[in-house]
């Protein structure tokens, strides 16, 4: 926007240069030579328990330093949870804490029943094969009904939940339009009526650097150096597991190689430490493999979503109901949370003119692996629901799919009605987005030129809109601290407890402190690594919060320090007319003539004989609003019937984030998130293997994630409008752009062959099931 | 198991280390030599973050035992900048298209547009698609690293259709 | 250790010194809190940082003492395999900005600098030998040692000016910087109490035949500090900074001038110092780290080490400035000297550095030492270049060699006159209430043990007892015992900017993260900060948690360790942020329980207490709800600066036992007892390290210690560990360090300077101690064997 | 690292069959695609190792005998075969085949010996060696011997190469290729970094009327526990034109493979592929031969 100088600006990453020249140093570049690396033994069945566990063969290992089971006196019995939230000190509004560093009560294929610390990889590999197990056996739980209806005879997976349900959500809205329930609207016989039942993949984060951490004493203290996307959360729960003061624990983040919310949570970092502890405080890696970093971090929680809709002939939605199911799999994690997003995001998205909504949320336990968090928190799986439900009637009625979506789409001003603070929709460009993206696809055209394709090859265009809230202010805490200190040249050294995962944060903050104290961006030196003893306090990164809040909080302190200098200017310069003004770095006073320099003040300011100070700045803020980010995706693709193929040939997305901080790295993000999206459409999903709850495609050959011929290229657009909450206008971005490629892909394999697809992925083997039950093979 | 020494070179200096016979080049160059650009991402060849190149040909050194490079001629991203710093063009278009984002993979990326750069030879978007796609990104789904790419083999080589003007620039 | 109760103005610290006994965490032997890594060897030291993947620098060096280079032949050097380049000063382009090293704090008016701007990176013009005309880069450093010895270097060649009558003699030579031509740095002539004692000039008073008067010429040597860690930094470019890691007293002044230096903002330069092993002010300057962030910068912010060798540390850094004294004085036959008179010269060698700050520091303490009676005092501090090496700063900042002069003085003066040395000292040492009337800012004694700093002394010892049973030893082998005080500022403050930050942060268990810009070079200082943090929170110290690393981007601003200056200035800095910090901590208690609004609140054992002790709410419990409160969440935390203009004086007297084998001309020391006034205690234990290794460095320099160049080449005859004799294990004896704790109202907790001081006194005490035991008065340190044997020659012992 | 107990770098062919006889568990190595991966799965447990990989001058490189026999050294990168004149000219379909497996740096590691010596029957090339009835060149400590290729293969992951034999050349006879075009498909999940879901190779000698297909081999890969070929498909097309035998050659190949259920597809999924690739794989190589027949 117009309105600001360095905010907006298509500045370069402040990590590029170190990045292509690989001096940015990630988690294993920094580990000291002299360590020593562990391995986890884990459980080789799916539910049961550990009887014993013989380390005897794997102590004589050569090279073995110890073996530390779950039965090891010294280990912490207090329970902890995992998930990356900030901690609640009401008990109410804890996240479950239901694990522990090593347990003896397996609940998935992969518990962590033991350890073994070595000298080297090889070693410490033949000490896990040399350790033997001894297992009692329950029948295994993976589905919701195998998991509900728990058979009595077997404990719980956890005995505070016996019916293994963690949560149970019913939200009904008032009813409008002169009914009394929203099954009334569902059954009125004047109106369209639908029931689909829908289901989203165990989609995998699948970051290409692996997960790890190493741990070592300094002093008395553990220091744990992680690849985390929120460090000061990391050291709380370390404490927290290894029953420790927090201030003990030190965490460092250095750069990280994608999180995509599996480090969102709290792996094995408390299990590091504690291996630490035993071997003395030596250095000790924990690095996972890949098959480990799929089957046993996180991942999306599958879903099935059972939906009911009612409309009438104007186009006009009147109730929708979902009644949702998540599979947590056998630790709460994130637990409901994700679920929740799911059910709200269908809720939000296309509440425009509906009459009643019902939302009934359920995530229950099971034998199947931990879920979690990721990227865009269970809303692309609400979205598919919604999507897929607005995909079928605009086919079945006949409607453009772009005008019927419009109408029924969140209004201006929306607020929710279940959310505990105000989360309101303040700002709406969703019609620009749409208008922009029909354009850019050739959305008319192509409608009319794919009309009526007969033979093997075919082909469509499909849109899905969605809306996202700007992190969780207003529903659980939302704080955030910065500090600024200047050099004695001006320049400012930039501080955030805020993190760089890769999404460019390092580099919008640098814009916005510069944008407010009135310097070139190249003026900001931001410190990218956090280490939670000189790091200022922030949860870290998830929920498309930083700019938001972390931004704030980065405008709010900016202004002090813009404060403290211009005071220290007019100490100076006391004659000159208040108040003073800092523009490119040039300090004016209110007639508008040149004072002096932010590097003048500066540098007296550090050496002055009588009032010498090192102008600084540090303050926190607490964000109680919270607004949707919101846009459009357009996708073209070709569909061979008989080979049960999908070739995607273009794909738009436009956004409105609010104001753009920096058009190219809101480009990269969208770009990114469509790649992600795009997966869970067409090829991603985790199976398990019901014989034992193992993951069965556990590598990045047999997991399919999109390679450079998979995709084709992208386009990414904005329309911004200015959001009266954002520091700067702006909204979320980070986790949007993977939310609607899915079904809009599904709505453009619609569009082409008139299948309806409503499990994702759309793997060749459904497409060929699809097509063959519609006859077209 | 005993430790040998390998002769190569690495970067351009001849370099002798000693190294265990169980090593990958992966972990000799990231953990003997300290080229930290050298990433693991998966250690079975699927990921592509620890290509180097070897006698000027991308190679997973995950793959690739330590043994076997006796005598090669090795390269990571440590040795593209010139003397006096000026990134090489592949590393210089990366950082001007933003194709970096956690960057983890980039290292990898950038050695396999370097050797398609010393090629001489021209490629067409999808051309570029097919020479990356040993590469897995999770951040950028590829468009700017192929923009970057495509800028840095035009830069050098010549649009498609055109004649390749040679690889002096990165010779 | 018993409190001392001194005079007025005393009894307005009566309240105060009550309060020192309520101390719960000063003043405790708290294990120091670096001693697990280190003897774990996980305490990592800036080479342990240094990227396995880097290249070598080495400086390229003159082979002649003073000229000019006129051109180099590179071509079988850069032939070389492995070397990458190799700059020289005769390239285009190079900063031409000249800038001063020594670690002081910046003066932005140019008119009040100090610190003389004598050096650039690399200068064509050779003013020592060993001086910096290039630098060379290669893979490693059997690559870049072979190169260097391929460079081949055409010079004109210039007499060598070694002594300070040729640096006078304008036909000899040159001048050494074009913008001193007589090749004086300073000359500063400082006179006291002539008038006020009636006489019309200082000879008048000297040469009054009512007093006994003497004249002295004394000597001291070029000391090296010889810290066991080299001199080492290495830089490489991050986010579009310099980042130069190295180890030095002084991160924030090293990157102040890496930024002169190399003429580029200052915060485009990120300065971190890790572990350091041993500075002892060679680390105060800013030595290599301007080159090596400028060769790193050259190759495109490569990572490039640059480590000197021993030799090059002892030749090419830092030292002691070789000194001259020409001393007199006058005194009555009651014990009071009446007048004294002393001219310094000191020689800085090619370059500036600390320059005259120095001398002019020692003669201060010589003045203010033993200002108890006298009447007038007279002191001239000259400083000047030469081709010798240049000097710089070493612990204690010219007092020890004053000392020696002083000492040499009174300890002539007693034994001629045949009266009792530790008499005759506590008789003329400074009073409390003293005010030196040179000083711009008040310089007061402030407090003031020295008379039972003496007693103490003289009891563990055994002095009386021990001068009756050597009285009129004969035969080859004597006994002896001596004495010296000594007196030491406790910063520079009231002279210099005085100034030091630090940042409190609350975790949620309410423990406290302390970052200061105050430094840990081996002293202590991270040990003692989280005392005063801890005493001044009222948390116990193990819930303190210090930063040990500095790091301009990140650590507040403060000028680093020198002049003793940390635990008295950095600390005063605690006790301000503290208060503010705790302030904020019981305002959130007071938001936590609106009970307690309006009323006092503390902080007792991490507990916040009201007015009766009573507990409200623990710091854990309260830091915790500070984090996540949905309405005020608030990382509580408290940064800032705090400036110092007063100032006071530590005191203290060494005693030894020697024995001498007159003969075999070799002194033995058999016992050293040091007794410190330095105020309020804050760790007994580590405050005995430091009086320990002061003695050790003392007793060097009284003995062994003493770099020696060729008078014809300017070369350095015995740089390395084997010709330049520190002393071992088995040439130090036991020692005995004691403490006279009073109370210094001007000390953030009572406390006085102590890192430098046990450095000043041993030397001349064993000077008296070998002059009681024979009767031989020696002026030069070291005493070494030759110069021993050539006293007994002259003395006709031998 | 890898749990490599004895690693010997082998300075010839004979010199490799020593330490493989000298150590029977000893394996042979040579890319290390498949080796290294199985070692670092533990499969084999601690492993001893005899490699090839420095063998270029015996075991690398594409020649042509005299009586035009195509000779291909086993450890050749599918990458050097795929970029071969030799093959470009006389097999260029072999070449499409080697430009399939894993992505370009995988094509650098792995050889095509490998390919056929891991038994594997999603192995890329395999397929298109078995349509071209390859003649794989052993050597043992007894010398020589060559197998068909139709003779290779053991049941899965398993052929008939003893611990102690190398591959030292795999032989396309002239006859075997002359006059023929061919086409390998390769179906996958995604378009790179793959194993086949199925492939099939079709090789097709037409008439002079460029449409009268004179002869014709399928050969597939997951079909099966092994490559293998289908004569019914092959006999059905025989003496057909393409357009006749297009819609036909599909069911019939179905009569000689029999695919299972597995989680990556089912078996009525594969038996769409199979009907749908032997289809086009027929009509796309006979459009190499000049044919304008369809599978539209």
């Amino acid at each position: 926007m117009s309105k600001f100088k360095e905010v907006g600006r298509p500045l370069a990453r402040v990590d590029a240069k170190d990045k292509v020249t690989g001096r940015a140093k990630y988690c294993y570049d920094l580990l000291p030579q002299d360590h020593l690396v562990a391995k986890m033994v884990l459980a080789t069945i799916g539910n049961g328990k550990v009887l014993s566990i013989d380390t005897s063969e794997a102590e004589r290992v050569p090279g073995v330093v110890g073996v530390f089971t779950c039965f090891d006196p010294e280990l912490p019995k207090t329970p902890f949870g995992t998930a990356g939230h900030p901690w609640s000190c009401d008990p109410g509004h804890q996240d479950i804490q239901d694990r522990w560093i090593l347990t003896d009560r397996v609940r998935q294929y992969g518990d962590v029943i033991a350890a073994v610390v070595a000298e080297d990889t090889v070693a410490a590999d033949r000490a896990v094969r040399a350790v033997k197990v001894e297992y009692e056996e329950y029948p295994l739980e993976l589905t919701r009904h195998e998991a509900v209806d728990h058979p009595e005879d077997y404990p719980p997976l956890h005995e505070a939940r016996p019916n293994n349900i963690i949560a149970h959500v019913d939200n009904r809205t008032e009813v409008a339009g002169g009914y009394d329930t929203i099954e009334e609207i569902l059954e009125d016989p004047s109106l369209h009526h639908t029931h689909v039942e829908v289901t989203t993949p165990r989609q995998s984060q699948a970051h290409i650097e692996l997960c790890l951490s190493y741990a070592y004493a300094e002093g008395d203290r553990i220091t744990v150096v992680s690849s985390t996307q929120l460090p000061h959360i990391c050291r709380r729960i370390v404490a927290q597991a290894l029953e420790r003061p927090w201030g003990d624990i030190r965490v460092i983040k250095p750069y990280i190689g994608g999180g995509f919310g599996n480090k969102q949570d709290i792996l094995y970092e408390p299990l590091n430490a504690w291996l630490c502890e035993k071997v003395g405080g030596r250095c000790v890696l924990l690095e996972l493999t890949r098959e480990e970093v799929f089957a046993y971090t996180r991942s999306r929680q599958p879903k099935e979503c059972h939906l009911d809709a009612a409309w009438d002939d104007d186009m006009n939605l009147k109730a929708r109901k979902l009644e949702g199911w998540s599979n947590q799999g056998a630790y709460a994690a994130h637990g409901h949370a994700l679920m929740a997003n799911t059910a709200n995001s269908f809720r939000q998205e296309y509440s425009g003119v509906e009459l009643a909504h019902h939302g009934i949320a359920t995530t229950f336990y099971s034998n199947e692996t931990t879920a979690g968090a990721m990227r865009a928190y269970g809303v692309p799986e609400g979205n598919w629901a919604a999507e897929v439900l607005m995909s079928d009637i605009a086919h079945d009625m006949g409607w453009d799919g772009c005008d019927f979506r419009l109408k029924n789409f969140m209004k201006l001003g929306y607020r929710d009605p279940f959310w505990p603070g105000p989360l309101c929709c303040y700002s709406r460009g969703i019609e620009e987005c749409v208008a922009k993206g029909k354009e850019l696809i050739g959305w008319d055209e192509k409608q009319k030129a794919y009309k009526d394709q007969t033979g093997p090859i075919r082909h469509g265009v499909g849109v899905a809109l969605f809306s996202y809230k700007t992190s969780v202010a207003g529903l659980s805490l939302e704080t955030s601290n910065v500090r600024m200190n200047l050099a004695q040249d001006g320049s400012v050294m930039l501080q955030m407890g805020a993190t760089e995962i890769g999404q460019g944060a390092d580099t919008v903050f640098s814009q916005m402190a510069a944008e407010t104290i009135g310097i070139p961006t190249e003026m900001v030196h931001i410190v990218s690594q956090q280490d939670t003893d000189v790091t200022p306090y922030d949860s870290g990164a998830y929920a498309s919060r930083q700019s938001y809040v972390a931004g704030t909080a980065c405008k709010k302190v900016a202004e002090e320090l813009r404060q403290e200098i211009l005071d220290y200017a007019h100490f100076l310069f006391p004659k000159q007319q208040m108040p003073y003004d800092l523009r490119d770095g040039v300090i004016y006073d209110i007639a508008g003539n040149a004072v002096t320099t932010i590097g003048e003040v500066a540098i007296q300011a550090y050496y002055h004989p009588t009032n010498a100070k090192q102008i600084q700045a540090q303050d926190g803020i607490n964000v109680q609003e919270n607004t949707f980010a919101m846009g459009a995706c357009f996708v073209d693709l070709t569909v061979d019937i008989p080979m049960a193929t999908v070739t995607l040939n273009n794909i738009v997305e436009i956004h409105d984030s609010g104001t753009v901080l920096n058009p190219k790295t809101a480009e990269q993000q969208v770009h990114g998130g469509i790649g992600q999206s795009a997966g869970m459409a067409l090829s991603e999903e985790l199976l398990t293997n019901p014989k034992d709850g193992s993951i069965r495609n556990n590598n990045l050959l047999d997991y399919k994630i999109p390679t450079a011929m998979d995709l084709p290229d992208l386009t990414a657009g904005f329309v911004e409008t200015y959001d009266p909450t954002g520091p700067y206008g702006n909204k979320a971005l980070g986790e949007c752009p993977c939310i609607p490629a899915a079904p809009a892909i599904r709505d453009a394999i619609l569009n082409a062959t008139g299948v309806k697809f409503y499990d994702a992925p759309m793997t060749p083997q459904r497409l060929f099931e699809g097509f063959k039950k519609e006859g077209l093979i | 198991m005993e430790m040998r020494i390998l002769s190569c070179t690495v970067n351009g200096k001849p370099v002798q280390v000693g190294y265990d016979v169980r090593e990958c080049l992966l972990d000799t160059l990231h953990d003997r030599l300290g080229l930290t650009s050298v990433k693991r991402g998966c250690e079975v060849g699927e990921c592509g973050a620890c290509t180097v190149l070897i006698d000027g040909v991308a190679t997973d050194t995950c793959l690739y035992l330590t043994a076997w490079a006796e005598g090669k001629t090795i390269e990571t991203v440590e040795g593209l900048q010139a003397p006096d710093g000026t990134l090489d063009v592949v590393q210089q278009a990366f950082v001007d298209e933003f194709a970096v984002q956690c960057g983890f993979c980039i290292p990898g990326l950038i050695m396999s547009a370097e050797e398609m750069v010393r090629s001489g030879k021209t490629f067409t978007r999808d051309e570029i698609r097919k020479c990356l796609s040993g590469h897995l990104c999770r951040c950028t789904g590829y468009q700017n690293i192929v923009n970057a790419v495509e800028k840095a083999t035009n830069l050098v080589n010549g649009m498609v259709g055109e004649e390749a003007s040679g690889t002096e620039e990165v010779a | 250790m018993a409190l001392i109760n001194p005079a007025p103005p005393a009894d307005s610290l009566a309240p105060e010194r009550a309060g020192a006994a309520r101390f719960t965490q000063v003043g405790k032997p708290v294990t120091r809190i670096d001693a697990v890594d280190k003897v774990t060897g996980r305490a990592k030291f800036t080479y342990d940082l240094l990227p396995t993947d880097h290249l070598v620098a080495k400086v390229v060096r003159s082979t002649i003492a003073s000229g000019r280079v006129l051109s180099f032949d590179l071509d079988e050097a850069l032939a070389e395999p492995g070397v990458v380049a190799i700059f020289t000063c005769l390239d285009e382009g190079l900063p031409t900005y000249q800038f001063a090293s020594p670690g002081h704090p910046w003066v932005v008016d140019p008119e009040e600098r100090g610190d003389i701007e004598d050096r650039t990176l690399m200068d064509s013009r050779v003013r020592q030998y060993g001086d910096t005309i290039g630098v060379l880069v290669a893979e490693d450093t059997v690559a870049a040692e072979r190169a260097l010895r391929k460079i081949k270097v055409e010079y004109e060649e210039y007499p060598v000016v070694f002594t300070y009558e040729q640096s006078q003699d304008p036909d000899y030579a040159p001048p050494i910087h074009e913008e001193c031509p007589n090749n004086v740095q300073a000359d500063w002539l400082t006179e006291v109490g002539v008038e006020e004692a009636g006489y019309s000039s200082m000879e008048e008073l000297l040469h009054d035949p009512q007093y006994h008067s003497g004249s002295y010429h004394m000597r001291t040597p070029r000391q090296q500090q010889a810290h066991i860690e080299l001199c080492l930094s290495f830089c490489y470019e991050e986010n579009g900074q310099i980042v130069c890691v190295t180890s030095t007293q002084i991160p924030h002044i090293v990157r102040r001038v890496i930024g002169q230096a190399l003429e580029i903002p200052w915060g485009d330069v990120r300065v971190i110092k890790p572990f350091v092993g041993g500075g002892f002010g060679n680390k105060q300057d800013v030595l290599y780290e301007p080159l090596n962030a400028w060769v790193c910068h050259k190759l495109g912010g490569r990572c490039v080490l640059l480590e000197l060798t021993r030799e090059e540390v002892f030749e090419q850094t830092r030292s002691r400035q070789p000194k001259d004294y020409y001393g007199e004085a006058c005194w009555d036959d009651d014990m009071n000297l009446v007048a004294r008179s002393c001219e310094g010269f000191s020689n800085s060698g090619g370059y500036a550095s600390h320059g005259q700050a120095i001398i002019a520091n020692g003669l201060g303490s010589f003045r203010f030492m033993y200002s108890g009676q006298e009447k007038a005092c007279r002191t001239r501090a000259l400083t000047f270049y030469s081709n010798q090496a240049t000097a710089g700063a070493m612990r204690a900042y010219g007092v020890p060699e004053a000392t020696w002069a002083a000492e040499c003085m009174v300890s002539d003066i007693a034994h001629d006159m045949g009266w009792d040395g530790a008499d005759f000292r506590a008789k003329n040492a400074i009073k409390l209430g003293y005010e030196d009337v040179t000083w711009p800012a008040p310089l007061i004694c402030q407090s003031n043990g020295i008379q039972e700093c003496i007693e103490r002394g003289r009891e563990l010892i055994g002095w009386d007892e021990k001068k009756r049973r050597y009285a009129n030893e004969t035969g080859p082998v004597r006994h002896g015992v001596g004495m010296s005080l000594l007196c030491y500022k406790c910063s520079v403050g009231g002279l210099e900017l005085e100034t030091a930050s630090a940042r409190m942060t609350l975790n949620q268990d309410g423990s406290v993260v302390l970052t200061l810009g105050a430094t840990e070079i081996g002293q202590g200082c991270d040990t003692v900060m989280c005392q005063m943090c801890a005493e001044v929170l009222g948390v116990p110290v193990e819930k303190v948690h210090i930063v040990s690393t500095q790091d301009t981007n990140i650590s507040p601003y403060g000028a680093g360790a020198y002049a003793s200056r940390q635990t008295y200035v950095t600390g005063m800095t605690i006790k301000q942020v503290g208060a503010e910090f705790k302030a904020k901590i019981l305002d959130y208690a007071r938001y936590l329980k609106p009970y307690y609004n309006g009323q006092d609140l503390d902080i007792a054992d991490s507990w916040v207490v009201d007015a009766a002790g009573r507990r409200v709410i623990s710091l854990e419990e309260l830091s915790t709800i500070a984090y996540y409160d949905r309405k005020r969440s608030d990382q509580i935390e408290a940064s800032g600066t705090t400036e110092e203009d007063v100032n006071s004086f530590c005191l203290g007297a060494c005693f030894v036992d020697v024995t001498v084998d007159i003969p075999m001309a070799t002194v033995t020391v058999n016992q050293i007892v040091q007794v410190h006034d330095s105020g309020q205690i804050i760790n007994p234990k580590t405050a005995e390290q430091q009086v320990h290794g002061g003695i050790a460095q003392s007793l060097g320099m009284g003995l062994y210690e003493e770099l020696i160049e060729d008078p014809a080449t300017g070369k350095t005859r015995n740089g390395n560990l084997l010709d330049y004799k520190i002393p071992t294990t088995m040439d130090v004896p036991d020692l005995t360090a004691e403490f006279v704790e009073t109370w210094d109202p001007t000390g953030p907790f009572g406390n006085k300077s102590l890192g430098e001081p046990p450095c000043i006194p041993c030397a001349p005490a064993i000077r008296d101690a070998v002059l009681d035991a024979t009767g031989v008065k020696f002026y030069e340190a070291p005493m070494t064997q030759q110069r021993l044997f050539e006293g007994f020659k002259a003395a006709g012992l031998l | 690292m890898y749990d490599i107990v004895y690693y010997h770098e082998a300075e010839s062919v004979q010199d490799a069959v020593r330490a493989l006889t000298e150590h029977p568990e000893a394996r042979v190595i040579a890319g290390g695609t498949d080796v290294l991966v199985q070692i670092r799965e533990g499969r084999f447990g601690p492993c001893e190792l005899v490699s090839i990989h420095e063998l270029r001058d015996e075991l690398w490189g594409v020649t042509l005998d005299e009586d035009e026999t195509i000779c291909i050294g086993p450890i050749t990168w599918f990458h050097a075969v795929n970029t071969d004149p030799i093959c470009q000219e006389r097999i260029p379909v072999l070449c499409d085949a080697c430009d399939t497996p894993g992505g370009p740096q995988l094509r650098v590691s792995g050889t095509v010996g490998g390919n056929l010596c891991n038994g594997i029957t999603s192995a890329d090339t395999a397929s298109t060696f078995f349509a071209f009835g390859a003649e794989l060149v052993l050597e043992g400590p007894n010398g020589r011997r060559v197998v068909p290729i139709e003779k290779w293969y053991a049941g899965p992951g398993k052929t008939v190469r003893e611990q102690n034999e190398v591959l030292v050349q795999i032989r396309i006879p002239k006859s075997h290729y002359e006059g023929f075009t061919g086409e390998y498909i390769k179906y996958g999940k995604r378009r790179a970094l793959e194993i086949a879901t199925m492939g099939c190779c079709c090789l097709v000698k037409l008439a002079d009327d460029h449409e009268t297909i004179e002869d014709v081999r399928f050969a597939y890969g997951v079909a099966g526990p092994n490559p293998c070929r289908s004569e019914a498909a092959e006999n059905i097309a025989r003496g057909k034109t393409v357009a006749e035998a297009a819609p036909l050659v599909g069911e019939a190949a179905l009569e000689d493979l029999h695919p299972r259920d597995s989680w990556r597809a089912s078996k009525d999924f594969r038996e769409q592929l199979i009907k749908e690739m032997t289809k086009r794989a027929l009509v796309e190589a006979a459009a190499k031969g000049g044919s304008t027949a369809s599978w539209k």
